[in-house]
């Protein structure tokens, strides 16, 4: 979020450029949307060549597919910002949904389902604890804690499926609400909560600041230890959550039932256009680039592109939806 | 549109399936491993209670939904395409790289948007499938699976799913159990004989199920010992590394048993590379084209009988069968279809598969 | 708060015994004892090195000190970060520019102090707040800009907006006026005697001493991270700081001039260089053993100028011949190539790789010079960079220690090393001794008059008119991006140089 | 490289630490280990542990094991160094044993395998001409080529494996010169050229410079855009050499063919403690890296750990060897 429109509040003499701030403003922010401007013609060209896209049923289906890794998306974009990686996400979401299936069996529904997603909370900030405390790279730290507690997930499942057959624990996965998955909404409220806490609350600013310089938020007072655990924390919350929700979409929890969650998770939030160096970034970025590739793999399924061609054309779209929005930015001489 | 022909290398099946099968015929189904004998199926229901050929009528639209990159869902696909250009269908290929998601993603959309007259899929995770599976149903189409188990049980070929059409699969338990006969045979007359297993991953239910009944079985037999477990990832490299590791703790193994094909030629190459080509036994399973030359060189003992252009011929006679109206609900144990063929290929039954055209390459 | 500015009875707001810091075996404080009282301006000087920085971070909380204790209002603190510092008043502006370069001026100015309801910022009171801090300090910059946009002056004032936003009690500041002009600095005095006045204690650190005699009212002397001795600033003078700032004292600061002959040949010559309205119809001439000086305010296109020439930035249009072959710049390359040597003016972000020792930073232009076939040779390379160091009085204690673990002086010395390594036709140093201390001041005027000597062209953009004054052979006014002035030999006054920056 | 061991660079009278600088010194260079400390501790306890450890055979195995991962993580280094990540090297890795594989069936052996190899310094160098070119963040555009490239094995192979008898073919993966296999030699000399390039040469000088300041190598005359490019072609070409020597160790090529190669190579890069924010790191580094991962596998197996508690004694060891790492170099203040 930027502050509202408005022309520099105090008028510079010493800067030429004031008068143009105006115009300028408005030229950069649209170019700031570049990767917007790749969905927009990726979701026109989908409605012009397939008649199954432009549906309710379809791009409902769409959303609902893409609300866990969505989910977990919108919270590493916070841990990006704040100049970390969680990698231990797929790891998370896979135990989470381990424990709550399992948890299921033995006790509520209920508080199994808590249980699972608090556990990811816990992971997080072990996460962030491991990396704030010991300064350890986030990237190997949670490469690290995301191998462990793959273990774990392993040991608790013994390497087969844990299946509940109880409608309850399938409720927060399968059921509806106003003719809209539970997921989807989830993912919308995520999306909200989380561009909340990010650009109007302190805590957002404080995120910022700590990606894009922690020197500087250090020496301003930020507790930036805090700062970044709870970063991980929320992304392990997130991942908790989006690994209950799916375990009790698949009435299954399993290890390592998610293989490719990471990648998909990064190229996200990248494609959206938040850096991976931090300080800057977005939550309508990330929205955006799980709805590139959302749309990618949707409409490779409506044209029945083959698998071959599929994967060319996914990372050709990616591709250039990076350098369209490199471009486009880099026009503004903006972030 | 699809490009999915299989290539040069994969043998080419003995496909003579006669064209002129009558409406809803019954009778012994043609299979590129030659004739299937009815009645005889331990496992599951009966092959034979699929049609021979599926009636004419309309061009039916398939949709073939397996792994990526991967060598049985290739010869499972071949085995469907022949077929399908032989009655009139087309098949759609659409692949995943082993994520449920995606496969349940690809579905969804498929149904979204009414794109094909008939389903078979090799499923990921059939819980997650199930409800997708009853819309299916409930509309009419057919659902045919293969590979993999389609229900929670993966100890049993029968069907799980209510209204589903066919289902066919090596179930992991019986794979299991007939490595593991070749392995107690291979240890023959050796007291103790030091087995060493090569899996594929900890975390699939596929895996773990194969390795439990394996070493259930195995320890039937009092001078059979487990000594060591490796992880080969289905692939080579790492399951050569794994058996140079297995060999340095456990260097006077005497049987291999390895859970596929593309595993054991990596694990061989560090038996060799050890000098202890004599010593260990390699029972693996998949009967590709590597294992039959193996197993007919002396240089592997055997491996485990699995046809999956077999099972995919049979999915694709059942799902234009079922689109074109005739009803049947099978569930088949896809060794089942392997007519006078033994369950594992050995060098001592060499005369039982003398013909035998492997299917595919190996797992 | 007492707000009495006489402190002789009140305990010190700030008192330190027996502080000493080390970072692995360089001690960089022992046994500092020190006070410093309510309402005062406190001065710290020494030369490069000597622990100043590392003073004040430990009483913003930056460093914990490995021994000795800091008290503040008679109260022993141990502060584990600058959080702490901040909660008992104290703010400050470090030396190296620390700002969110990815976010606004505002966000940054306010940065740990935001207005806020229940977490919620409140950006209204925050643009209110920035224009009256902005009316306070007459520093003035688009709220909006994103803070690594601004020029390393624009930067500084962001800094100390954000230190006097704090509203603390002491006021650190580390250099403020390195990077700001002198009417700048004029405006940054006003607001310190008015903080003063408030009752507000600041301590500053500057390396220049006039400025510190007209401000402070307490100085105190650092030398090898020890303190020579704390005491009035009345009592002091510019010469008595310098002996006992560097063990002893300075002769002449600027070396004579030595114009070139009038028949030396033209090294340099530039005609028509224009960028955009950064700079424009730029055209001057440097002959062999020459220096020019660059004079004008802030943000007059003097950098924009220097970038344009090396091949920095693209420029529009540019004829640039040099011993009077015209050559075409497109890249820094070419103008290295060409003989044409440009010192940055921040080091931080043009100049060093921070994470590499200080002989990698030297020779990184020069490898070919020191390589064959593309090996580089490195017995050679370390004992030349050695010698460089030696002359411009760096002080580089492990050879192999990232220039990150030097001294802010010591760094812009690495960086002058760096053009020294190879003998250049052209040096352009844009900003050559901000932040480096007066003796070696005077060993790189001394230099920059040798490098003349031996037949260099040289072009100092400077906003120290005193330096411009001291060294150069002439000077160019530049104002709006144009040359608008060019003095020389008596011309070179502050009046004239000032008059021509300002007049419209 | 940095000079040679010397005191004060400049005898300095100011300075009362210069007679201790040497002891400072020797004190720096120790703590610049900690990870090899921890590979000596680990070592150590293998041996006691385990009688079959410390053989001749186990620990050539162990280096054949990890040639090829080894070969990619060693170029991987350079990438990091010039503050840059090639993702790609998983796929490029797969396709060019396909291409190998492939061309074998039908050219003479040894131009199949040198196509195969080029084809990855191909890659490679697309990569870099996508960065620099297009200015795409590293990640995201070797995520995405990566993709594609992974498209182009699958659609090469047809989802099935290549096949290749010819013993000419495999010799490259399989021979061995002096009792010590061929793939343990082609480690051993990529890690001494490439040390050589990184820390005696112009070139690694400008890898380092562009990782540590983009704007001070351009300033010094750099031509930051080749020296990228350069990188990421080495890392292709690794990758590429990796790709067709596994295809002749296995006779077979095969697309997707290490899905955790990825993981693996930045693991032992970065454990071995090599900066992802480019400007410092050094070759020996990535290879005690890559012998604690080394390590850690196959002390798993000769002590038959338990699959489960494998990952998390993993997982712990790396996190530990990260933590030791940073905090012996902490203590000396230096990078
Ligand atoms: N983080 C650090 N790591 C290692 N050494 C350091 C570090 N910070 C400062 N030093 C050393 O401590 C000593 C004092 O440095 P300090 O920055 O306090 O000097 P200074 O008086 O501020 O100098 P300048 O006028 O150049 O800014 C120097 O020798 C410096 O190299
Ligand atoms: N990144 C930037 N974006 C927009 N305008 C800029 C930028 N950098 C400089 N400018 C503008 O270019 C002009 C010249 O700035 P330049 O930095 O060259 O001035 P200078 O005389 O060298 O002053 P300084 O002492 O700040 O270096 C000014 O109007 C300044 O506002
Ligand atoms: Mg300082
Ligand atoms: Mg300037």
């Amino acid at each position: 979020m930027s502050p509202p429109e408005q022309t520099a509040a105090v008028p510079s003499k010493l800067t030429p450029t004031s008068v143009r701030s105006l115009g300028h403003q408005c030229a950069q922010r649209g170019r700031e949307y570049g990767v917007l401007a790749v969905f927009a013609a990726l979701f026109v060209a989908l409605s012009l060549s397939s008649d199954a896209f432009l549906t309710t049923t379809n791009l409902l289906n769409i959303v609902d597919q893409w609300a866990a890794i969505g989910i977990i998306a919108l919270a590493a974009t916070l841990v990006l910002i704040s100049g970390g990686f969680d990698l231990s996400v797929a790891a998370v979401f896979s135990v989470t949904g381990v424990i709550a299936a399992k948890l299921a069996t033995s006790m509520g529904v209920a508080p199994a389902l808590a249980l699972g997603v608090l556990s990811g909370l816990g992971f997080g900030l072990l996460n962030g604890l491991a990396v704030v405390g010991w300064k350890v790279n986030s990237i190997i730290a949670t490469l690290a804690t995301g191998i462990v507690i793959g273990g774990i997930a392993t040991n608790l499942t013994g390497g087969n499926l844990i299946t509940v057959a109880d409608t309850g624990f399938t409720a927060l996965g399968q059921n509806e609400l106003l003719g809209i998955t539970l997921p989807t909404w989830f993912f919308a409220i995520t999306a909200v909560l989380l561009g909340f806490l990010l650009h109007k609350t302190v805590y957002g600013r404080y995120v910022y600041a700590v990606g894009g310089n922690i020197e500087a938020a250090r020496l301003s007072g930020v507790r930036t230890g805090r700062i970044t655990i709870a970063a991980y924390g929320i992304s392990g919350l997130a991942a908790g959550f989006a690994g209950v929700m799916v375990a009790s979409q698949q009435a299954t929890g399993q290890a390592g039932a998610a293989p490719n969650l990471v990648f998909d998770v990064v190229a996200a939030v990248i494609v959206g256009g938040t850096s991976i160096l931090g300080g800057s970034g977005a939550i309508w970025r990330t929205v955006v680039g799980i709805g590139l590739l959302a749309l990618i793999q949707n409409g490779a399924t409506l044209l029945s592109l083959d698998e071959t061609y599929r994967q060319m054309i996914t990372g050709a779209i990616i591709l250039c939806a990076a350098a369209i929005d490199v471009w486009a930015r880099s026009r503004t001489g903006g972030a | 549109a699809c490009g999915g022909s299989s290539s040069s290398d994969e043998p080419a099946g003995s496909a003579t399936a006669t064209a002129r099968a009558a409406a809803g015929a019954k009778g012994p189904i043609t299979l590129p491993t030659g004739k299937v004998k009815c009645g005889e199926t331990p496992n599951g229901d009966d092959p034979c209670l699929v049609p021979a050929a599926p009636p004419e009528g309309e061009e039916v639209r398939i949709g073939f939904f397996a792994l990526a990159n991967n060598t049985f869902a290739s010869a499972a696909e071949k085995g469907v395409r022949e077929t399908a250009s032989k009655y009139g269908a087309t098949v759609t290929t659409l692949l995943n790289p082993f994520n449920p998601s995606v496969q349940q993603a690809q579905l969804r959309d498929s149904i979204a948007a009414n794109k094909f007259d008939a389903y078979i899929v090799e499923p990921v995770n059939p819980p997650a499938l199930a409800p997708l599976f009853k819309q299916l149903i409930d509309k009419g189409i057919p659902v045919t699976t293969f590979g993999l188990t389609n229900g929670p049980d993966d100890s049993t070929a029968r069907i799980q799913l209510e209204g589903q059409t066919l289902q066919t699969s090596r179930t992991p338990v019986s794979q299991g159990q007939d490595a593991a006969k070749a392995a107690v045979e291979a240890c023959d007359g050796k007291d103790p004989c030091k087995v060493a297993i090569l899996r594929g991953t900890a975390v699939l239910a596929f895996d773990t199920n194969m390795a439990k009944a394996l070493t259930a079985e195995l320890d039937k037999s009092s001078n059979v010992d487990v000594v060591a477990t490796g992880f080969g990832q289905y692939l080579g490299g790492p399951s050569r590394t794994a058996m140079q590791n297995i060999l340095t703790a456990e260097p006077d193994v005497d049987v291999l048993v390895t859970l596929g094909d593309q595993m054991t030629v990596g694990a061989e190459q560090a038996i060799r590379a050890a000098g202890k080509t004599d010593q260990i036994k390699i029972v693996s399973m998949g009967a590709g084209t590597t294992a039959a030359k193996a197993v007919k060189d002396g240089r592997w003992y055997s491996s485990t009988m699995v046809l999956p252009q077999n099972e995919g011929v049979l999915n694709a006679v059942a799902a234009i069968a079922a689109a074109r109206g005739q009803e049947m609900s099978v569930g088949i144990a896809s060794i089942d279809t392997r007519g006078e063929l033994p369950l594992n290929i050995t060098r001592d039954n060499t005369a039982e598969w003398q013909e035998f055209v492997p299917q595919w390459s190996g797992l | 708060m007492v707000r009495a500015v006489d402190t002789t009875d009140v305990a010190p707001l700030i008192e330190l015994a027996g502080v000493g810091k080390r970072f692995g075996e360089v001690r960089a404080l022992s046994g500092v004892d020190l006070a410093v009282g309510h309402g005062e301006v406190h001065a710290f000087v020494g030369e490069n090195g000597a622990g100043k920085s590392t003073l004040v971070k430990v009483l913003m909380g930056v460093h914990r000190p490995d021994d000795g204790t800091l008290r503040v209002d008679g109260r022993e603190r141990h502060y584990h970060s600058p959080h702490d510092a901040l909660q008992d008043g104290v703010a400050g502006i470090a030396q190296e520019i620390s700002l969110v370069p990815q976010r606004s001026v505002m966000e940054n100015v306010f940065l740990g102090r935001e207005p806020r309801r229940a977490g919620v910022i409140d950006t209204r009171a925050l643009r209110r707040r920035l224009v009256e801090l902005q009316a306070r300090t007459g520093f003035q910059i688009p709220p909006d800009a994103r803070a690594g946009s601004l020029s390393i002056a624009d930067q500084q004032r962001v800094e100390i907006l954000r230190a006097l936003a704090r509203d603390a009690r002491v006021i650190v500041m580390d250099e403020p006026t390195a990077a700001l002009s002198k009417t700048e600095s004029e405006k940054l005095f006003e607001v310190v005697r008015r903080l003063r006045a408030g009752g507000t204690t600041v301590i500053y650190i500057s390396h220049f001493l006039q400025e510190v005699l007209a401000l402070a009212d307490r100085v105190t002397i650092l030398r090898e991270g020890r303190v020579v001795r704390s005491g009035e600033s009345a009592r002091e003078t510019t010469d008595s700081l310098v002996t006992a700032m560097l063990g002893r004292a300075l002769g002449q600061v600027f070396p004579p001039k030595r114009p070139p002959a009038p028949g030396a040949p033209v090294r340099l010559a530039v005609r028509d260089l224009s960028r955009g309205s950064a700079c424009r119809d730029i055209g001057f001439d440097v002959r062999a053993g020459e220096i020019v000086g660059f004079a004008g305010l802030v943000g007059s296109g003097r950098t924009e100028m220097a970038r344009a020439l090396i091949g920095a930035d693209r420029a529009d249009t540019a004829t640039v011949a040099v011993d009077g072959r015209p050559v075409r710049i497109r890249a820094p390359k070419d103008s290295i190539r060409c003989g044409i040597a440009y010192l940055p003016e921040s080091r931080k972000d043009d100049g060093l790789m921070m994470s590499r020792p200080a002989a990698e930073n030297i020779t990184l232009p020069h490898l070919r010079d020191i390589s064959r076939v593309g090996v580089v040779t490195g017995a050679n390379e370390a004992s030349r960079c050695l010698d460089l160091l030696h002359r411009v009085k760096a002080t580089v204690k492990g050879p192999r220690d990232p220039v990150r673990a030097l001294s802010g002086g010591n760094q812009q010395k690495v960086l002058f090393a760096r053009w020294l390594f190879s003998k250049p036709k052209v040096l352009i140093a844009d900003e050559p001794t901000r932040g480096v201390d007066l003796g070696a001041k005077a060993a790189i005027y001394e230099l920059i008059r040798e490098l003349a000597d031996e037949g260099i062209a040289v072009v100092v953009i400077s906003s120290e008119h005193e330096e411009l004054i001291g060294l150069s052979d002439r000077v160019l006014v530049m104002r709006g991006g144009r040359v608008v002035r060019e003095l020389a030999d008596d011309q070179i006054t502050e009046d004239n140089i000032v008059s021509a920056a300002l007049t419209v």
